[in-house]
């Protein structure tokens, strides 16, 4: 409602992955309390990606801690208008996991298997189902032979030890749960598969007509983002001590610390924003039909309060 | 005085896609205080006719005067009694006999002072509280008559009210229906399927012909009320009504 | 009832539990698959007393009762305007057979775009589930109304909306409760279908909840409270209110 | 039905897509939550030339057929069993009358629990949906049996299998139909749910995947299919083995 | 030689948690080709010694002798003819009448030998194919004994078979039964609620008493046949079993 986006306030959604260290870090260190002073801050945990966006979509949210390309299919299928990017937040930190008795050594291996990933048009679906069409395969729904489950990361965890797939795309720590706790075979770091072995997956951004009304709520907030990376870089070991608490608060459950510790290291944490990444992402999503049929555009991503942002390289 | 005057009223009906003519052109009049009977083989369109008189359907020609004004839409100034009765079953009796007069806004006390006094009037103060489905069904004949009655119109119109009863029910009424006449001057059009009945209610017996229908004679019956059932002088009109109504019905067989 | 059934009644559902409870204890399938009624009950137990129980089942029933209210009354209208206007029922009318074999749980992505996450959208879907049994019986039922009430009403004056009140509604009530019986049973398939796909409080949230943690105790006991709830509404208020009106159409 | 009333079906239909052209050409809503007819019959278009629509109805529907044709045996053996054996009535028919208040999605997260992301799990909740439907109506069939046929069958020599199947099935058959129509209806929410839970191939995953794509288009495409597809099975198949057998009966 | 002896039956129903004794002790005999018509005050018991004869009800005290064998389960060999017909409305007539052969697992061929042999006896053969909605109540209840007679009973076990019949219907009916029964030389127990039907068809007439009920007294009728309607021969033995029964009616109606 637009009595809501008038308040005093700002409302915020991540994930509870270990590569969302940024937010988790900032409000649990006071860093976006410190900045944004009197402005009420409401965070809310959610899922996926397509998660975060229908929260911006539906204003129930004002920002977002996201995958690029969750973000791409939201700001194509609002026509450009509805929300756009405002710093990048964490590059890398998902793998390729596999069952260990599934004999799964090269892509030809995937025909016939059946292979998890969170939720469609989530960053790492658009991975793995790029991934099999570079290799030649399709997933079932499109009449191939690889079956795609597009479920939530606890449920993948569930599945792959019920040894209900045979291979997961995951982002962290789950990937480094199967590996470690389940006995996965981790094949490859998605980093590996990426020019630079680099590419962004956690990115911060905003509903447009936010940013357009508050914009010194942003610019705090982004100056709280920088202060947070640049404590986690600094102090990665309570970091990792710092998500083990938020992780047993939200989900009730207690991760090993070498877990913790395996995922953190697979993970950099940044404000940059790789813009050629993101175009990556963006002609993945719309080869597999995500964005559409009739061509997209990506001109006007970010936004103004990020192109201002001290920040940006 | 003319009541009500039926000018040339043709009504059709469509069956299968195809127009069948029902009322082929009905004309009479009835006098204020009437007691009319109205008689004809079935189908022949004295339900439609009723109709036609309450504003419950247009004729297709023609037109009924009532009180010299066309009439144009129904109304309470003529009540219809149905065949079935057509008692609300979600209300109760007392309710029932008083539904028009609450549609017409009359208050609580007053609507209950008319109510009772027809529900004594037809022997029914006793189940006042009753629901319908719990009277027998000349009970709920009666019910219906009052609910009409209450309605104090000018005109009643009576379908084959009494078809439903059994004899001795029937009688009974046959002779309370004489006196409510004779009590309150009522104008009443009533149709039904049975001569004796019609020479026993009617001042005047209307005979009807058979599809299209027209007016084939009206009868009027002299003689003194309370008439019974069991009346010798009533016989010679029957038979003559018997005899007017055979063709008529043998054209319907035919034609059906 | 006679005491032999009730006696029976009970062996049996001390049966169950008692089997359910070795069962587990055998340790077939592990608890996680498979609790034991100790964990359920458990599980129930905690519920009831740190609150979230009577949150979740307050949530869902308030969605359930302002759903089927705006279900009931637009789904009477509209029903009654189908039986009694041609035009209405001719156009309108024959989306509404095809919209009523829409699953209600289908409308819950459309009401999250266009709701967000919200009780409004909730109750949306919860609408959409309950909206057309209510209008189809409606129909039928004010199609069914002998017509002789219809017209012995208007002869005695009934029009525009008193007819409705007095006449048309009163005849169609049969069939009404027909409608509001079917509706609230898609309705409250739509709450916990939507609140599981929302994931926004209510009963059908915590069932989620017991989903993402594979906590499968927590997923039956909500079960089991839904199928109570379920149980009890249909028994306490629709079969009543259905005897009642049985009765006084003297249909019983 | 008359020409006049084709005409303004087909009017209004063609009147309802101008009205949504103009309303979303006005864009009054942004595209992405209220999108025109003609995006939405471009994913049609598109879905059915890749195959992944038809893929989507085909999955979808041989989930349906296999939980229908299981519970409708399952239904009719269950009802059987509860009208004739008082025991079996006293004890599983109560809980019969419980199990059918839960709405099939419910059964969704238990199903996924013990039959994992499976076809096996999605037609566990098609038949948990329909099941109890067909039963509850096979129960009250059997019960509504004239005991006449049943004691002139057995005089004549019936017994076992050739009353259940001779008599007790045929005689109430009418019931099994209002039991399967409503089976079928709960079974095709049961399925749809089930594929939005499991998002694992199917109509609903369609649905779903259109929900995750903030594709609003998608949504109403896929929802206008399983409209489609409802209408159809009701209409080509229930309706006609229903005036069938009301026509046999001859109680039409 | 006694085919069907019944000692004592006693028979027990329960209404409203109380219990009710319908039959109080009923003992008689009946003979091998005896047509038996039993007549008695409504609700005394008929239909129900009927069903302990047929095996489809147990007594409570008391037992029935079939060939000096206690009766304890139903069969083929005592086939019953329903008030209502009982027919299957799922079924053609023909299948109807080929049920119970179908049942007993006898060939088609040969299934349809009987049937034709019995549809044409009860001149039912044009309708062999029409379901029984299609056919009038005279016509249903044909089918229904057509149905009895294939099954080539020892005895015949008949419920007020002619009482939803129009007066026509039984009529001719009542040759048709008298002429089935000379041909066929069946035992035939029959009961009727009219005393005329149970003194043109029966060579006893069994009077039951009020409830609880027992045998008031058998008359043997002796005259030739086939009987008619207005057989004046029978008046004497009209009037004794209407003066048999006058007080157990009235008996009934004081104590229910
Ligand atoms: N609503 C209607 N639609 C079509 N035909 C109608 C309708 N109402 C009456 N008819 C036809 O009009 C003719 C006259 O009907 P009406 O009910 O007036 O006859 P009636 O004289 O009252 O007969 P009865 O003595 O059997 O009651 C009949 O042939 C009937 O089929
Ligand atoms: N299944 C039953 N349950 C309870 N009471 C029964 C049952 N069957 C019969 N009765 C009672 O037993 C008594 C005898 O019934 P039955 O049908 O044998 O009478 P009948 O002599 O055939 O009467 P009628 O001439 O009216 O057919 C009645 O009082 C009836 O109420
Ligand atoms: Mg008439
Ligand atoms: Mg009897």
């Amino acid at each position: 409602s637009p009595s809501e986006s008038d308040k005093n306030q700002v409302r915020v959604v991540f994930f509870a992955n270990i590569s969302h260290a940024v937010p988790i870090v900032g409000i649990e260190n006071g860093y976006f309390a410190d900045q944004l002073g009197d402005t009420q801050i409401k965070t809310r945990i959610v899922d996926s990606g397509p998660e975060a966006i229908e929260a911006l979509f539906a204003n129930s949210a004002d920002l977002a801690y996201a995958g690029p390309a969750p973000f791409v299919n939201g700001y194509v299928k609002s026509g450009g208008q509805g929300i756009k990017i405002l710093s990048g937040a964490a590059f890398n930190g998902a793998s390729f996991v596999v069952q260990p008795d599934s004999g799964i050594v090269q892509p030809s291996d995937l025909a016939g298997k059946k292979i998890a990933a969170p939720f469609v048009g989530n960053t790492q679906d658009v991975s793995l189902r790029n991934y099999l069409t570079q290799n030649g395969l399709q997933s079932a729904e499109k009449g191939g032979n690889v079956i795609i489950y597009n479920i939530a990361n606890a449920e993948i965890n569930t599945i792959f030890a019920k040894k209900e797939i045979d291979a997961a795309w995951v982002p962290e720590p789950t990937a480094t749960m199967l590996v470690d706790n389940l006995g996965g075979k981790r094949l490859f770091q998605e980093q590996d598969l990426w020019p630079n072995k680099k590419f962004p997956s956690v990115v911060l951004i905003g509903r447009a007509d936010y940013i357009q009304k508050h914009p010194d709520i942003v610019q705090k907030w982004l100056v709280a983002n920088q202060q947070a990376i640049n404590w986690i870089n600094q102090n990665p070991d309570q970091t990792e001590s710092i998500y083990i608490k938020f992780y047993k608060i939200h989900t009730g459950k207690t991760l090993k610390p070498n877990i913790v510790h395996d995922s953190f290291s697979n993970i950099v944490y940044s404000s940059d924003i790789d813009a050629k990444s993101i175009k990556i992402f963006a002609e993945r999503a719309y080869s597999l039909g995500y964005l559409g049929r009739n061509g997209y555009n990506l001109d006007d991503i970010y936004a103004k309060a990020a192109e201002a942002s001290p920040w940006q390289n | 005085m003319a009541k009500l005057e039926a000018q040339n009223i043709v009504k059709y009906f469509e069956h299968d896609g195809k127009p069948l003519k029902a009322l082929g052109g009905v004309s009479f009049t009835v006098e204020d205080g009437d007691f009319v009977c109205l008689v004809g083989p079935s189908g022949c369109g004295k339900s439609t006719f009723l109709r036609i008189a309450a504003g419950l359907q247009k004729p297709d020609e023609g037109q009924i005067l009532l009180d010299n004004r066309p009439i144009t839409k129904t109304g309470p100034d003529r009540i219809m009694v149905f065949q079935e009765g057509a008692l609300f079953p979600w209300l109760k009796v007392r309710d029932n006999v008083e539904f028009g007069l609450k549609i017409a806004g009359i208050p609580e006390s007053e609507r209950r002072e008319i109510s009772d006094r027809y529900l004594d009037m037809m022997q029914l103060s006793k189940f006042a509280n009753s629901y319908t489905y719990q009277l027998s069904t000349g009970m709920r004949q009666r019910v219906a008559i009052a609910r009409a009655l209450v309605m104090d119109p000018e005109i009643l119109l009576m379908d084959e009210p009494f078809a439903a009863l059994d004899a001795q029910t029937r009688d009974l009424l046959l002779v309370e229906m004489q006196m409510i006449w004779q009590k309150t001057k009522k104008t009443i059009i009533f149709v039904t399927h049975s001569i004796a009945e019609s020479t026993i209610l009617g001042n005047k017996v209307v005979v009807f012909t058979h599809r299209p229908s027209t007016i084939k004679k009206i009868i009027p019956i002299d003689h003194k009320r309370p008439r019974l059932v069991d009346d010798e002088a009533l016989i010679p009109y029957q038979k003559e009504i018997s005899a007017l109504l055979r063709p008529e019905v043998k054209a319907t067989e035919e034609t059906s | 009832m006679k005491i032999n059934s009730i006696g029976k009644k009970i062996a049996f559902y001390v049966g169950i539990v008692a089997v359910w409870q070795i069962l587990s204890s055998a340790n077939i399938w592990p608890n996680s698959v498979f609790p034991s009624p100790y964990d359920v009950g458990q599980d129930l137990w905690f519920g009831a007393i740190d609150g979230t129980l009577w949150i979740g089942i307050g949530t869902s029933l308030w969605r359930l009762a302002a759903g089927f209210t705006i279900a009931a009354i637009g789904g009477i209208a509209l029903g009654i305007l189908m039986a009694r206007v041609k035009t209405v029922n001719e156009t309108i009318g024959s989306i509404v057979l095809g919209l009523q074999s829409i699953p209600s749980v289908a409308w819950a992505p459309l009401a999250i775009v266009w709701f967000g996450l919200t009780d409004a959208g909730i109750i949306f879907v919860t609408v959409a589930g309950a909206l057309f049994a209510v209008t189809i019986n409606t129909y039928t039922g004010v199609k069914s109304i002998n017509p002789d009430f219809i017209a012995a009403a208007q002869n005695m004056g009934a029009k525009g909306e008193q007819l409705v009140t007095k006449v048309l509604i009163p005849a169609a009530f049969p069939y009404l409760i027909t409608g509001f019986k079917q509706g609230w049973a898609f309705g409250w398939r739509g709450v916990i279908g939507a609140e599981l796909l929302f994931s926004f409080l209510g009963l059908g949230f915590l069932l989620n909840v017991g989903r993402q943690l594979s906590d499968v105790s927590q997923v039956i006991s909500m079960m089991l409270v839904i199928m109570i709830i379920g149980i009890v509404i249909d028994g306490l208020i629709f079969k009543r209110l259905e005897d009642k009106v049985m009765a006084r159409w003297g249909l019983r």
